[in-house]
């Protein structure tokens, strides 16, 4: 069969598939800093994400990660420096005034809504795109029971995207520990951000589930585009996936860049041996 | 039977599954043709979206330069864009063949190469990496085309292509040529071979039986008159495509009766999925009746003392007459007052439970059934039954009728069958649901079918004295102990493996002066009992070396032989010796079918040692044997395997000791 | 045992979203709202009517309003009976300043008036948590009480607050028997009460719990924590204003501010407890508990003690199975009858398994 | 000027009383987390307790009513009755709800509330009882004279002994080992356990301590307003003295209680004819409440900072 080595071999013009670009810098933080009463977590921070990047942040215990989360979605608010996010600055600003922009995020420790199942607790993910009243929900019919189906609609590819489908009326507190990660991360993803926050997503886990946690997050990043920026104490899996790693210590940045050159970086070398890890 | 020939009439004209289709799509458009679990619900799609889809892959695959009489190859779970792919194939003339999905790589090559495919459809990912490392092997193959597009995206083969697109191809093509397809349609013949079914091959490599649209249809009509089910029917389509039982009920009665079949959500979820459908027509092979009972024992084992009393009592209850009830033989008021109690309180629960509350026919085949395990489900009121045939009968030769069950046969010769018997024993079939032929293979085309136009099914058995086709084994596996008295080793494994503790038995006599036998142990089952002794283990190996465990196998084994010990035929096959395998048999290994059969010399050749041993006398055993993880690596596990005495009853004696 | 599942598949969400997704749940409903509506009404005596099946109904429904509140949202308060007063004055003063007010009308405002004096006495919410919250809703019940004794304006001037409630009359029929009232007062429960069904299992009821179980993380996926305590407060006071003007009109007639005092704040916060905190159905079982239970006592100490009962052991007895029973249930089953029932269901739903 | 004073130190003495039940609520609070809303009733049954065994005990003892010894063998008896319901409540209703919210044991505290006044009626019935600590309630006469105020005598011995009594307790945490244990459990459970500190031991002896304060306060508010019902009340006095001083804090509930004692005074005094009297009610929870929103932890409260 000639034919299928032809085919085999010629540059056949079929639609290129849609690469993962990364693009302009979307958030830009300049000069960061947060303090507890007198405690410093947080010391003139400066580092950009770019759209559609894998940006990691990683550091010993204690070193401001997730207070460094905390800051980009609104949770805490810096004292000193400046936010960018789209083009603008950002002063004070609210966690729910972050997650109208498109930013959504996951917690080290779980934050799930435990007396709601686990379809409720994504189904909260989608509550910025409802736009019912309390009126209409009290009726719960036309307007309101059409919203709640094609809601149910988006949630339901979220939970086929996560493999959760046996699960999807449990409650999540019956859930096992790996399943409730994957659950908050499937309440985040419902909220389709732009800019998703991951908080240590594979804490905790054991090898199969980083492997299952670890695709879906490249998975995220390929079919959706979103930004992700994540925390992760795996060094193999943040060096293996990130385009980019800050690295923190004590509150201080003190490295940034492609995963070679942060492993490579002797203040970092030093920060890691210098600690238990 | 007048309105049943009237029927037959009727379908005449509809005499290859693509008409059929079109037929149901213009009579009942609206009635759902198809359901699947996905997104939380049963997606349902109606006959007349049924044959829209269909056409639009078949266009597609012309487009793509799909001929008539090509074969397509399906490898996937029962989706339904699965089933509609081999329609769409069968509009074109087309040969659909189905492989088994969990079937590693390497082991497709031989069917893709036999049946020169060229054009795949298959379900995900998974699948098109199986083709795309095999793709040099089979050079042919030009088109592989994947269901769900999951994780396929940076997939650049130029081989590959979206189901999606493929149907937006076939929507054009069809819109650009609105008459190609009725024309193909037309073209069919009845005589045309609408499906080829490789034969697993217990020997040999398998084979491609082919079948025509004639011989299905007149089996899915035989079934659908015998058992008169109607368009109503709601089946669970959960077994692989590839296996005839599947073609057979999930596809050919469900084109020639217009029922629905429901696609499970995934593997995992069927059980789920069995309880929210709650099919009125089921089909299940042995093994997953088996499973099913022991998970309710097991369950029942862990309520409370007055339920449990409350469970056996009426269990007692519906052993004593709920078979007789559910074949309307006469029973006596009170015990039909009991059992109208117990199935309030136990028996329609209990069917509720697993799923079975609306079933009006079950069908078991493919292995033989425990008459315990049958007795169970007929005692509850499911109409479970028995049936036979192969994939070269299209399942289709015996069946039990209603009211007519008998344990150990498999019911009488089914609608336009002709059974009859050589003088050897062996069954011999005729009748429209034969097959054509063997792809490629008239030698053993010639070599199975006789002169006289019988089929050769190579089981041998008998008729009771009620016209019951009763099945002792396989006609080749039939020997002789050196005494000369007969040696069935199915007949007697089956026996063994009636006990829930056993998973596998494999027994060796054949030219030998006893007979001895592998076990495997059922883990579930004897993993629950050692837990309720309060015995420790650490895995199949460990538990499978135990002491207690040997006795408990040993009752088993003995209780066998006093059975045995009844029939004068079968009494001096009683198994002398045996010992418990330190490893469960694998399809993986290749020791057993993807059905699951055991593979009997590849399993004589692999443990020979083990062999010599039963028969030597020696008291223990060491073997080392590779095994095949999932993932695909390999490994050794080596034990020292215990051999172990069962006592064996003269024939006079037997009575008293059963 | 009862449940026959096994081919109650659903096709569309819409069937998958229901209340009751199960046929037989379903179809024992409709008995048993047929059975309340059609047939109760002239199977019981007056004294069951007046005295037992119209508070039961009222106490629901102030029930479900402190369950939206502290089930649902998460927000303890000890201040229902006050919210209550402010529905059964609001509607005393809306029928009687407002020439032809219809009753359903006044109903409504009553309801509203709650709802607005519930929003604001929820804004310390925004602040506070726990029992630093239920410290303050004590501040309303205080506050309003004293204020509906102290200015006389809301009682029509009539001495320490008292006020009669007017004769119901919607649409020229008059409800002034316990048949009627109890109809009227059965169809307004359980119009409400669906509706309170749908708000809990709706964006509005999802947002109640994230912010109960878990606020920060309910304000990271963009739930305002205010509007949904708020909200919360307001639907609350709402049910617990409407059920103070049932209490007025269609059950005891006359009332004064004393009556919807702490204990009464207490009682339905029992009702809830004991009933199911977080469960609709719960809050009718609580209910019926609290109401059901003085009176069997009461009926079980005259038989045991025949006429010669010691003064005040009665009412003792009954503050100490309260008591009693509140601690068994937080400790046992901190999620009341309700809970008990669904267990009880599971269970039937698996019989004969035992899980 | 002096009728303010007068007002204010009136004010004040109420106000040690307040400090003085809201005190029991700060020690349980502190060291196992349980916000006891029960204070008041315990309060009412260690009065009752004390004034029923003032009236039995003659009969079981043949000893005159009045005397001393029937008077210190009844608070004997009273403060072991309150020491057996602290243990009692501790072990039966507290421990099974270890590690439940916060807010789940408060609603059993009221719960026990219902339990305890329940109980408290029923042994010993539930007329209104005088109590007489044997100080009249008459102005002091030194003070009248010198600055023209009226001082209760009994005030000023009710707020001298609730002084006292806070000064010792303050005394007994600091400087025995019991004391050290019960701060090392309120700053950590988990330390305090990993320390080896029983926590249970610790929970009983705390709830031992509340039922002999509830004593003393029961006395105390007995002896001036009679011993009956109202007493349970007590507990809602203390509730704003708690928000304004914070929940952990010990000079918290005395300053709080000072100043909540002396506004409700005052505000009755010079607000309340405005509006019709009968402020006091409310307006110390109207006053904890407008503290908290610009101070959500109280006065003494610490700073919490949600961790996320």
């Amino acid at each position: 069969m000639m034919m299928n080595d032809l085919i085999q071999v010629a540059p056949v013009a079929q639609p290129p598939v849609a690469e993962r670009r990364i693009g302009d810098v979307i958030l830009d933080l300049q000069g960061i800093s947060l303090s507890f009463g007198g405690v410093k977590a947080l010391t003139n921070i400066s580092f950009d994400v770019r759209e559609h990047e894998i940006r990691s942040i990683i550091g010993p215990n204690g070193a401001g990660k997730s207070s460094m989360l905390n800051v980009i979605n609104g949770v805490y608010h810096p004292q000193e420096g400046r936010i960018m996010f789209r083009g603008e600055l950002r002063q004070k600003m609210e966690p729910h005034v972050a997650a109208a922009q498109g930013i959504a995020r996951t917690f080290q420790n779980i934050a799930l809504f435990k007396g709601m199942s686990v379809l409720d607790n994504i189904m909260t993910g989608r509550n910025l795109k409802m736009k019912c009243n309390l009126f209409q929900h009290a009726l719960y019919w036309g307007r309101a029971r059409q919203e709640e189906i094609e809601h149910r609609l988006k949630v339901e590819e979220v939970i086929d995207f996560l493999e959760i489908q046996g699960i999807r009326k449990t409650p999540v507190g019956r859930l096992p520990y790996g399943l409730q990660k994957r659950v908050e991360l499937g309440r985040a993803l419902a909220a389709e951000p732009s800019l998703l926050l991951l908080d240590e997503p594979m804490a905790g886990m054991n090898v199969e589930e980083k492997q299952d946690m670890c695709r879906f997050i490249l998975d995220v990043n390929d079919q959706f585009g979103t930004t992700i920026v994540l925390i992760e104490h795996d060094m193999g899996v943040v060096m293996d996936i990130s385009d980019r790693v800050v690295v923190l210590d004590y509150g201080k940045k003190i490295g940034d860049g492609a995963p070679d050159e942060v492993k490579n970086n002797p203040e970092v070398i030093a920060a890691y041996l210098g600690t238990s890890h | 039977m007048s309105e049943s020939t009237g029927q037959a009439v009727h379908l005449a004209a509809l005499d290859t599954f693509p008409r059929l289709l079109m037929h149901h799509a213009s009579v009942r458009p609206n009635r759902p043709a198809m359901r699947e679990k996905e997104y939380g619900i049963w997606q349902t799609h109606s006959w007349a979206a049924v044959a829209q889809n269909v056409r639009a892959i078949a266009c597609g695959l012309a487009e793509l330069g799909f001929k008539r009489g090509d074969r397509l190859a399906i490898i996937g779970d029962n989706r339904p864009r699965l089933y509609w792919s081999v329609a769409a194939c069968q509009c074109l003339g087309g040969i659909p063949v189905m492989l088994y999905q969990d079937a590693v790589a390497q082991e497709m090559i031989y069917v893709l190469q036999d049946a020169e495919i060229q054009f795949a459809v298959v379900e995900d990912q998974e699948q098109v990496d199986k083709m795309l490392e095999i793709e040099a092997e089979v050079p042919l193959l030009r088109h592989v085309i994947y269901d769900d597009p999951r994780g396929m995206r940076h997939y650049t083969q130029t081989l590959l292509m979206g189901l999606d697109a493929l149907q937006e191809m076939g929507r054009i093509h069809d819109r650009n040529h609105p008459d190609f397809l009725d024309a193909e349609i037309d073209k069919g013949a009845s005589d045309d071979i609408s499906v080829m079914l490789y034969t697993s091959g217990t020997t040999g490599k398998p084979k491609g039986v082919c079948q025509t649209h004639g011989a299905f249809i007149a089996a899915a009509t035989g079934g659908m008159e015998f058992d008169r089910l109607t368009d109503r029917e709601d089946i669970l389509s959960y077994l692989p495509m590839a296996w005839v039982g599947d073609h057979l009920f999930s596809f050919a009665q469900a084109m020639v009766a217009g029922f629905t079949i429901n696609c499970p959500e995934s593997g995992d979820t069927v059980m789920t999925d069995l309880r929210e459908i709650g099919p009125t027509y089921y089909f299940a092979p042995p093994r997953v009746f088996e499973n099913l009972l022991t998970q309710v024992m097991i369950r029942m084992e862990d309520a409370g003392a007055v339920k449990r009393k409350l469970f056996h009592h009426f269990m007692d209850v519906a052993r004593r007459c709920g078979a007789d009830i559910l074949d309307g033989k006469p029973v006596s008021v009170g015990d039909r007052v009991q059992y109208a109690l117990g199935n309030f309180l136990v028996y329609g629960p209990l069917k509720n439970v697993l799923g079975m509350s609306r079933i009006r026919v079950a069908y078991t085949a493919g292995a033989a059934i425990g008459p315990d395990l049958f007795r169970f489900y007929r005692s509850i009121g499911v109409n479970l039954k028995q049936l036979y045939g192969q994939t070269e009968t299209c399942a289709y030769v015996c069946l039990q009728p209603d009211g007519q069950i008998k344990l150990d046969s498999v019911g009488k010769p089914a609608p336009f069958v002709e059974v009859k018997l050589d003088d050897k024993g062996e069954i011999l079939v005729k009748g429209p649901m034969l097959l054509k032929a063997y792809y490629k293979r008239p030698d053993a085309t010639a070599e199975s079918i006789n002169a006289d136009g019988y089929f050769m099914t190579g089981d041998a058995g008998f008729f009771d004295e009620d016209g019951h086709l009763k099945i002792i084994d396989r006609a080749k596996d039939v020997g002789k102990l050196n005494d000369g008295s007969m040696f069935a080793p199915n007949y007697i494994e089956n026996k063994v493996k009636f006990f829930p503790y056993v998973k596998e038995a494999v027994t060796f006599g054949n030219g030998r002066d006893c007979v001895t036998a592998f076990i495997n142990i059922d883990l579930e089952a004897v993993g629950n009992w050692a837990e309720r002794k309060g015995m420790a283990y650490s895995g199949y190996t460990d538990l499978a070396s135990q002491p207690a465990v040997y006795e408990l196998i040993r009752d088993c084994v003995e209780k066998v032989n006093a059975d045995l010990a009844v029939d004068p035929k079968m009494s001096g096959s009683q198994i002398r010796r045996f010992l418990i395998l330190h490893k469960e048999l694998d399809a993986d290994d290749g020791e057993l079918t993807r059905t699951r059969k055991v593979r009997r010399n590849f399993i004589a050749e692999r443990y020979g040692v083990l062999i010599e041993a039963l028969f030597d006398g020696r008291k223990s055993q060491r073997i080392e044997t590779v095994v095949k993880y999932e993932d695909g690596r390999e490994g050794r596990i080596s034990a020292e395997l215990r051999i172990e005495d069962a006592k064996t009853f003269a024939p006079q004696a037997a009575k008293q000791a059963a | 045992m009862l449940y026959r599942e096994a081919g109650q598949f659903k096709v569309s969400y819409q069937e998958d979203q229901q209340i009751f997704p199960i046929r037989q749940d379903r179809v024992g409903f409709i008995a048993i709202l047929g059975f309340f509506f059609l047939v109760l009404p002239f199977l019981a005596s007056e004294y069951w009517l007046q005295a037992i099946l119209i508070p039961v109904l009222i106490f629901s429904l102030a029930a479900i309003g402190l369950n939206i509140l502290t089930g649902y949202a998460g927000q303890l308060s000890l201040g229902s009976a006050a919210f209550m007063a402010v529905g059964a004055f609001g509607a005393y003063n809306f029928m009687l300043r407002v020439d032809g007010m219809p009753f359903l009308v006044a109903l409504a405002i009553g309801g509203l008036c709650a709802a607005l004096v519930g929003v604001a006495f929820g804004l310390p919410s925004l602040r506070i948590k726990g029992f630093y919250l239920a410290v303050a809703t004590l501040a309303a019940q205080f506050f309003i009480v004293w204020a509906l004794v102290k200015f006389p304006w809301f009682s029509n001037n009539s001495s320490s607050g008292v006020i009669s409630a007017q004769q119901i009359e919607i649409l020229g029929f008059a409800f002034d028997t316990p048949v009627s009232k109890y109809l009227l007062t059965l169809g307004i429960v359980a119009v409400l009460a669906l509706a309170a069904k749908n708000l809990v299992r709706s964006t509005t009821g999802r947002s109640w719990m994230a912010v109960r179980d878990m606020d920060v993380a309910a304000e990271v996926i963009g739930i305002r924590p205010m509007f949904a305590k708020l909200s919360a407060f307001a639907v609350s006071s709402f049910y617990c204003g409407v059920a103070g003007a049932l209490y007025a009109y269609a059950y005891l007639g006359t009332v004064e501010p004393e009556g919807f005092n702490l204990d009464l704040s207490f009682k339905i916060l029992f009702m809830i407890i004991i009933g199911g905190v977080g469960s609709i159905m719960g809050s009718f079982l609580g209910a019926a508990f609290i109401v059901l239970l003085p009176i069997f006592l009461n009926v079980a100490m005259h038989s045991l003690f025949a006429g010669s009962m010691p003064a005040g052991l009665g009412s003792n007895l009954e503050l100490i199975i309260f008591g009693g029973l509140i601690i068994f249930f937080l400790i046992v089953e901190p999620h009341g009858l309700a809970r008990l029932w669904q267990i009880g269901k599971e269970k039937l739903r698996l019989w004969p398994f035992p899980h | 000027m002096g009728f303010f004073f007068e007002v204010l130190i009136g004010g004040l003495l109420s106000g040690v009383l307040y400090a003085l039940v809201a005190l029991g609520f700060v020690l349980i609070y502190k060291a196992s987390g349980v916000f006891n809303f029960a204070q008041g009733a315990m309060v009412f049954f260690a009065a009752l307790t004390f004034v029923g065994f003032q009236e039995v005990l003659p009969g079981w003892t043949g000893l005159d009513a009045d005397s001393n010894v029937v008077f210190w063998l009844a608070f004997v008896l009273a403060l072991a009755a309150m020491i057996v319901l602290g243990i009692l409540t501790e072990k039966v209703v507290l421990r099974p709800l270890v590690n439940q919210p916060h807010i789940t044991l408060f609603m059993a505290t009221i719960g026990l509330t219902f339990l305890i006044e329940g109980i408290a009626q029923a042994l010993w019935g539930a007329n209104v009882r005088g109590l007489s600590l044997g100080i009249a309630d008459e102005p002091v006469e030194w003070i009248m004279e010198s600055a023209d105020i009226l001082v209760s005598k009994f005030d000023l011995f009710a707020a001298t002994l609730a002084g006292a009594l806070v000064a010792s307790l303050a005394l007994f945490f600091q400087y025995t080992k019991v004391g050290r244990a019960l701060r090392a459990v309120a700053d950590d459970h988990q330390a305090a356990l990993s320390i080896g500190i029983p926590l249970q031991h610790i929970w009983a002896i705390v709830w031992a301590v509340a039922g002999f304060v509830a004593l003393v306060a029961g006395l105390i508010w007995g002896a001036r307003s009679g011993v009956q019902f109202a007493l349970t009340f007590t507990a809602l006095k203390a509730l704003p003295v708690l928000i304004l001083g914070g929940f952990t804090s010990v000079p918290g509930a005395i300053v709080g209680g000072l100043i909540i004692g002396a506004s409700e005074k005052l505000a009755e005094v010079y607000i309340g004819p405005f509006v019709g009297g009968g402020i006091e009610g409310w307006f110390p929870y109207v006053l904890a409440l407008g503290f908290l929103l610009i101070r959500p932890e109280g006065l003494f409260g610490e700073r919490h900072i949600d961790r996320v």
